[in-house]
């Protein structure tokens, strides 16, 4: 047990991969000497070589195909792709190669590939760099689709996805790459399943469900909330395909009650699918409609507008003042009701 | 233009450069051994490479020949007859996929598209397994690796990647075996195909590119996707290459192999432009007609593969007419295999939409499949007919 | 006014868009001499020149990257996609550059770019040839998503759908090509508007809401229904960015239940997004949650299975069943219960 | 190998191509008129397109290399004090882009990365706009039709294919315009640019790929793009290419100006590979002592464009003191209007938000910007500043 940041966690899951199993194989640009442009991959070159941690020429469609040769030759390629913006190249690859080979072929050629893209905003970036395509991912049946929260999460994940004989593709929420907690290595790739959901603080009230970047902000929504005698439970989702839907279920059956944050734009996002999907499974307890707070349906903005666009804690709150019909923004405000 | 089909660079004056003569995409010749007429050409670099194919070997590569023509005919007919959904007819190519293909080690490992059915018949692919897709029965026909050949790929040029990709895996394994990557002259646009050059140049990694200039993507004559031959391209990513005639089926062996053996010793990756015909439309919902002249069809039809061996055959003695006949009864034999693989093939279950998705069950898909099945059960249907 | 195919009738309204605008061009593999291998622009490269009708190099990006430049350039372009499954590699053309470049340079830049999909199952096809990839695009600011389901539609949609000075992808559901219909052809681009759904069968007991393939099923389904004195009424969206909600929202709150019908997967397509956002506007006038019937979440299947995993009049009216909490697949059917 | 940098070919031999020497990406000598001392070699194809170059025009040159590096210098300060959020600086391209930039007409139009702010400079782009992006206050610095300049490119390679595009457009409208496309080095591998060069070969599109090899790719040596000098690829496409000593600003001048007449008349595209190296960090968010050696830097100050047209001008007694005085304050003038603004540029509203997401109005959008106004309302807050 130790306290590390959330990055260094990914970084000692990715070194536990590379140790553990010979047939892991990290790709990508400026992975290598750079050790990334987040320094996830810091030192690993210099540990493993450079045949295990290969700094790929510049092209996403280049490394997601050549990934899914290594795959047919029974590597487990670990691919970074720079920023959530630059996924995009490697779309083609991804949606009709990698998610539907092990389909395709019924079984016979696997494609444990995890694809590891730092996402998300905050970080005052110029465009392309605070990208959430999370929602392209979840809607693609053969992937799988996870976003750590914690630096324990993050560690324990990164090796349940290299482990696991399906693609993954890994949403690190970057804006949290230097948040520390500890991280007990001891913990083995079994519990909890990778497809679980997470519940980070019980309540009665209201539940609010988001993942990655924003599970902070709902934590410190909830606390926020308590001092108004709100009693929120946060779930922290971890996969986001499939939706662990029975904890979120077993949630709102409590409470009654359902908010989803995240900093994708709201429609289409996995806001959407969250509601439509625990709407279909207890809507007789619902006491109120799905409230989802989220990026707008913009192209990412200038960063110095980025704050408007990113929900945060006093939106969030606001989303749940209207799911628990207080006075909100849609009503208009006692005055005074803005924290 | 050298006349050996290894392509020349651009003639440069002193300023830019400048390229001889009128950019055409057919301007060089290319690397043959047995012309149209069936006569042997000496050639100094390639003939030690082909030392060992004496008239038995010549022999079995008719043979190939002829059964996969006939294969090729066979599946155009059952689709015709409304047996398959489609078929991409392979005619006129033979030579291009048989001298490859039969330049290959078991252990190599074929990514190929959707016409190379020659490749596939070489790589031991049986006959049932060559039509499963095209009569909509499963999406692959085979598993890769009892064959070592992928699943033929749709998506236009993708496999180049994937051949490359596992190439690097063959370096990282430290083992001699190569990957091929076969796609057609369209397939040289896409970006997928350029890449694959330069991870392939990048990783010196073991893959033949296998480009089959059959002239035309669907109705696009290769001259829209290329101005000057397309084996040029190649060096211009630090890869070699070389033209050679695809009807020729004795020189497609042995520019292969020497392709395969610079990739075996280390060499890394090599190109090979294979200059051939589509004969026939590109699949069977196209119609030619509609975008090239018959003339065309008439010249190359005068270059036939499977004639020109005849030819050479014939003038070496080894094409006695009942050999010829004993030949064309064996394919028939296969045809007629064939036919019956295609129409007793079984039909894939309903359950089988929810399998291999992914190789750990999945919550998703697990409510979706019982939701199914409560469906189905409301016809009293078994999961072997749906509810029509 | 005239009888004409599906197909037909868009051909139709290109050659008035090329007829009345020079600065309309086709791009696409095949769409010159050939006419598109489903023939939709036969003929107008011989009456309008390879200069406004091009066959383009075999390459979605290229093509896509070379319209953006086009449209930069004052141009118009309608790019043609041959198949749904072969619109991948121009993703990262489509995302980063055809939905953003209006918002990245502050309106200075516009991208009258219309791109045609044929989309949809249900032609016997092998892989990459079924896909329903809207739900991708309806996700991506700055792109509006349409898809006609009649001849006079597919006429009107395709000249609004050039006529807008912003990206519109127009997905053609291709199993419809040969429907015929009268087109009158004087129809002018200013109404229905381009955004505007269209109520096909009005009805008082659920709303039956679908777009492009399936709307014919679905008029089959109410007019099936209606024998059971189950009176649907059914909608086709015409825009599926944005949505048309009050057109929906109207009548749900007639209904009080809504089923939503596509050939996509489920998880994350355009469903997800109209039950929440139906649930969103008149939570308290449903009667139930609403129902999807839609695609599985797998990778499109071999043919021979195609006719299990695209929703039909049965499963439609199924899910018809759930909504009106009637005898259905979830409850186990009364005997006989099956039509 | 030719030591006119003009592009030669691979020498063949018979069987396949074979390459002289090792493969490198430097192997081949690039087109030079003024060597890294200063002086001036005749060259017999490019002095005639520079004749008109004079001592007045060759100080204008000047003072535009020193500028723009002035200009440079500040933004990283800039960002350094927390003004900018990041910069990415083009110390050791400045002939790359001001011998480019320079050859060009107004109406031409540029498709550009981020690095190119020097070729921003010479289109008449604002000082302020040069900022906006790197600031955080906008997505676009400038409206392209006002300097004929596209927003640069953040995807890498995207606007190879934008360029080739608008040049098809160019060509349809029977104008003489050309379209240049930069990109760097690295941009070579991404599909995009390679399609770019199909497209723009078939169409005979009148556009310039100027590629400014500054030898990385971030942390990527340019050796792990390209096995061969890059001006080898073009050839291969059908185009015609050309690598240039990109830190002589004259040369670069010269190559320019003449694939751009070649594109006016018809002659369709020209690939240059501008030989250049990045002497800075990749963004001032990089730490190139991670990945490079510091002699490796010496190698290349010893080549700086700036001095090296100093020397130059100083053999012609072009460079008295006092003129060598003017020019630099006047690029300390430059600096501190670039300073002031940068510090004064307005904020952007939050009403900006919503604003040109679509030319029309959205249903969907305006509902969403009438929550966030009625949400911005709660806290009192006017529309220019947020509820923190
Ligand atoms: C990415 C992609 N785009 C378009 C298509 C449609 N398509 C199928 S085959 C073909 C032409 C391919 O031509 P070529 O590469 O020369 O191979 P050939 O068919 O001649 O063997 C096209 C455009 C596709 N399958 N994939
Ligand atoms: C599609 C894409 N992938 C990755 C990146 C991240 N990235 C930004 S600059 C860069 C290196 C570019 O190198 P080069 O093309 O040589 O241009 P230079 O920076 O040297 O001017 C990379 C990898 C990006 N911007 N876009
Ligand atoms: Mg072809
Ligand atoms: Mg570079």
């Amino acid at each position: 047990m130790s306290v590390t940041t959330f990055g260094r966690a990914i970084t000692a899951g990715l070194r536990r991969a590379l140790d553990e199993d010979p047939k892991v194989v990290l790709m990508g640009e400026d992975i290598g000497q750079l050790g990334g442009v987040f320094r996830i991959t810091d030192g690993l070159q210099k540990d493993f070589g450079s045949h295990r941690v290969l700094d790929s020429p510049l092209a996403e469609a280049g490394i997601m195909g050549t990934a899914v040769g290594l795959a047919y030759r029974g590597y487990r390629p670990v691919v970074e792709i720079q920023f959530d913006g630059f996924i995009y190249p490697a779309f083609d690859q991804i949606v009709c190669q990698v998610a539907k080979l092990h389909y395709r072929t019924q079984g016979a050629v696997r494609m444990p590939i995890t694809v590891r893209v730092p996402f998300g905003g905050g970080i005052g970036s110029p465009e392309h760099h605070s990208e959430s395509p999370e929602a392209y991912f979840t809607h693609t049946s053969g992937l799988r689709v996870v976003s750590p929260s914690t630096p324990q999460d993050a560690y324990t994940m990164i090796r349940q996805a290299i482990a696991c004989d399906d693609p993954v593709l890994y949403f690190e929420p970057k804006r949290r790459y230097h948040v520390k907690g500890e991280v007990d290595e001891s913990v083995g790739t079994g519990t909890p399943d990778l497809g679980a959901a997470r519940v980070v603080t019980e309540g009665t009230d209201v539940t609010l469900v988001t993942y990655g970047p924003l599970v902070t902000t709902a934590r410190d929504a909830a606390l926020a909330a308590s001092d108004d005698g709100i009693s929120i439970e946060v779930i922290d989702l971890r996969s986001l395909a499939p939706i662990d839907y029975g904890t979120v279920e077993a949630s709102v059956r409590k409470t009654g009650r359902l908010v989803i944050t995240h900093e994708a734009a709201q429609s289409g996002g996995l806001g959407a699918e969250l509601a439509a999907g625990i709407t279909e499974r207890c809507f007789e307890h619902l006491e109120h409609a799905p409230v989802r707070v989220t990026g707008f349906d913009i192209p990412y903005p200038c960063s110095k507008l980025e704050s408007h666009h990113l929900p945060d804690l006093d939106r969030i709150l606001d989303g749940v003042d209207r799911a628990l019909r207080r006075p909100n923004s849609l009503t208009g405000a006692t005055p005074g009701g803005a924290r | 233009m050298s006349s050996d089909g290894a392509v020349s660079g651009s003639r440069t004056t002193a300023g830019a450069t400048v390229f001889p003569g009128p950019a055409h995409p057919d301007a060089d010749v290319p690397v043959h051994l047995v012309d149209p007429d069936g006569v042997r050409h000496p050639h100094a670099s390639y003939d030690p490479l082909v030392a060992d194919v004496d008239g038995a070997a010549l022999q079995r590569l008719y043979e190939d020949l002829v059964v996969v023509r006939r294969i090729d005919a066979e599946a155009t007919a059952l689709q015709r007859q409304g047996e398959l959904a489609l078929w991409p007819p392979l005619l006129g190519q033979e030579a291009a996929q048989i001298g490859s293909g039969r330049a290959l080690r078991p252990d190599d490992f074929v990514f190929s598209s959707y016409r190379e059915n020659a490749v596939a018949y070489c790589r031991g692919v049986g006959l049932a397994d060559l039509l499963r897709v095209w009569r909509g029965s499963a999406s692959s026909g085979w598993d890769p690796y009892t064959v070592n050949m992928a699943t033929p790929q749709i998506i236009i040029g993708a496999q180049a990647l994937h051949a490359t990709g596992y190439a690097m895996g063959i370096t990282a394994d430290g083992a001699d075996s190569v990957a091929v990557a076969y796609f057609g002259d369209g397939a040289t646009t896409q970006g997928d195909v350029n890449e694959a050059m330069v991870f392939a140049a990048s990783y010196q990694a073991p893959v033949v590119f296998f480009c089959q200039n059959n002239h035309w993507a669907i109705s696009e004559p290769v001259g829209l996707q290329a101005r000057v031959p397309i084996a040029r391209r190649a060096p211009g990513f630090g890869i070699p290459s070389v033209r050679v005639d695809g009807n020729d089926v004795l020189a497609c062996l042995a520019v292969t192999r020497e392709a395969l053996a610079r990739a075996r010793s280390g060499g890394g990756p090599t190109y090979i432009e294979a200059v051939t015909y589509r004969m026939g439309p590109h699949t069977t919902a196209d119609d030619p007609t509609r975008y090239r002249e018959a003339h065309e069809l008439e010249h190359w039809a005068a270059r036939d593969p499977l004639a020109r061996l005849a030819a050479h055959l014939d003038s070496l003695g080894l094409l006695p007419a009942e050999y010829a006949d004993a030949v064309r009864s064996r394919a028939d034999a296969v045809a007629a295999e064939l036919r019956e693989a295609c129409i007793s093939m079984p039909e894939p279950a309903p359950s089988a939409l929810f399998e291999h998705v992914y190789s750990e069950p999945n919550s998703w898909l697990e409510r979706q499949q019982d939701h199914y099945e409560r469906y189905l059960a409301l016809f009293g249907a078994t999961s072997a007919e749906g509810p029509r």
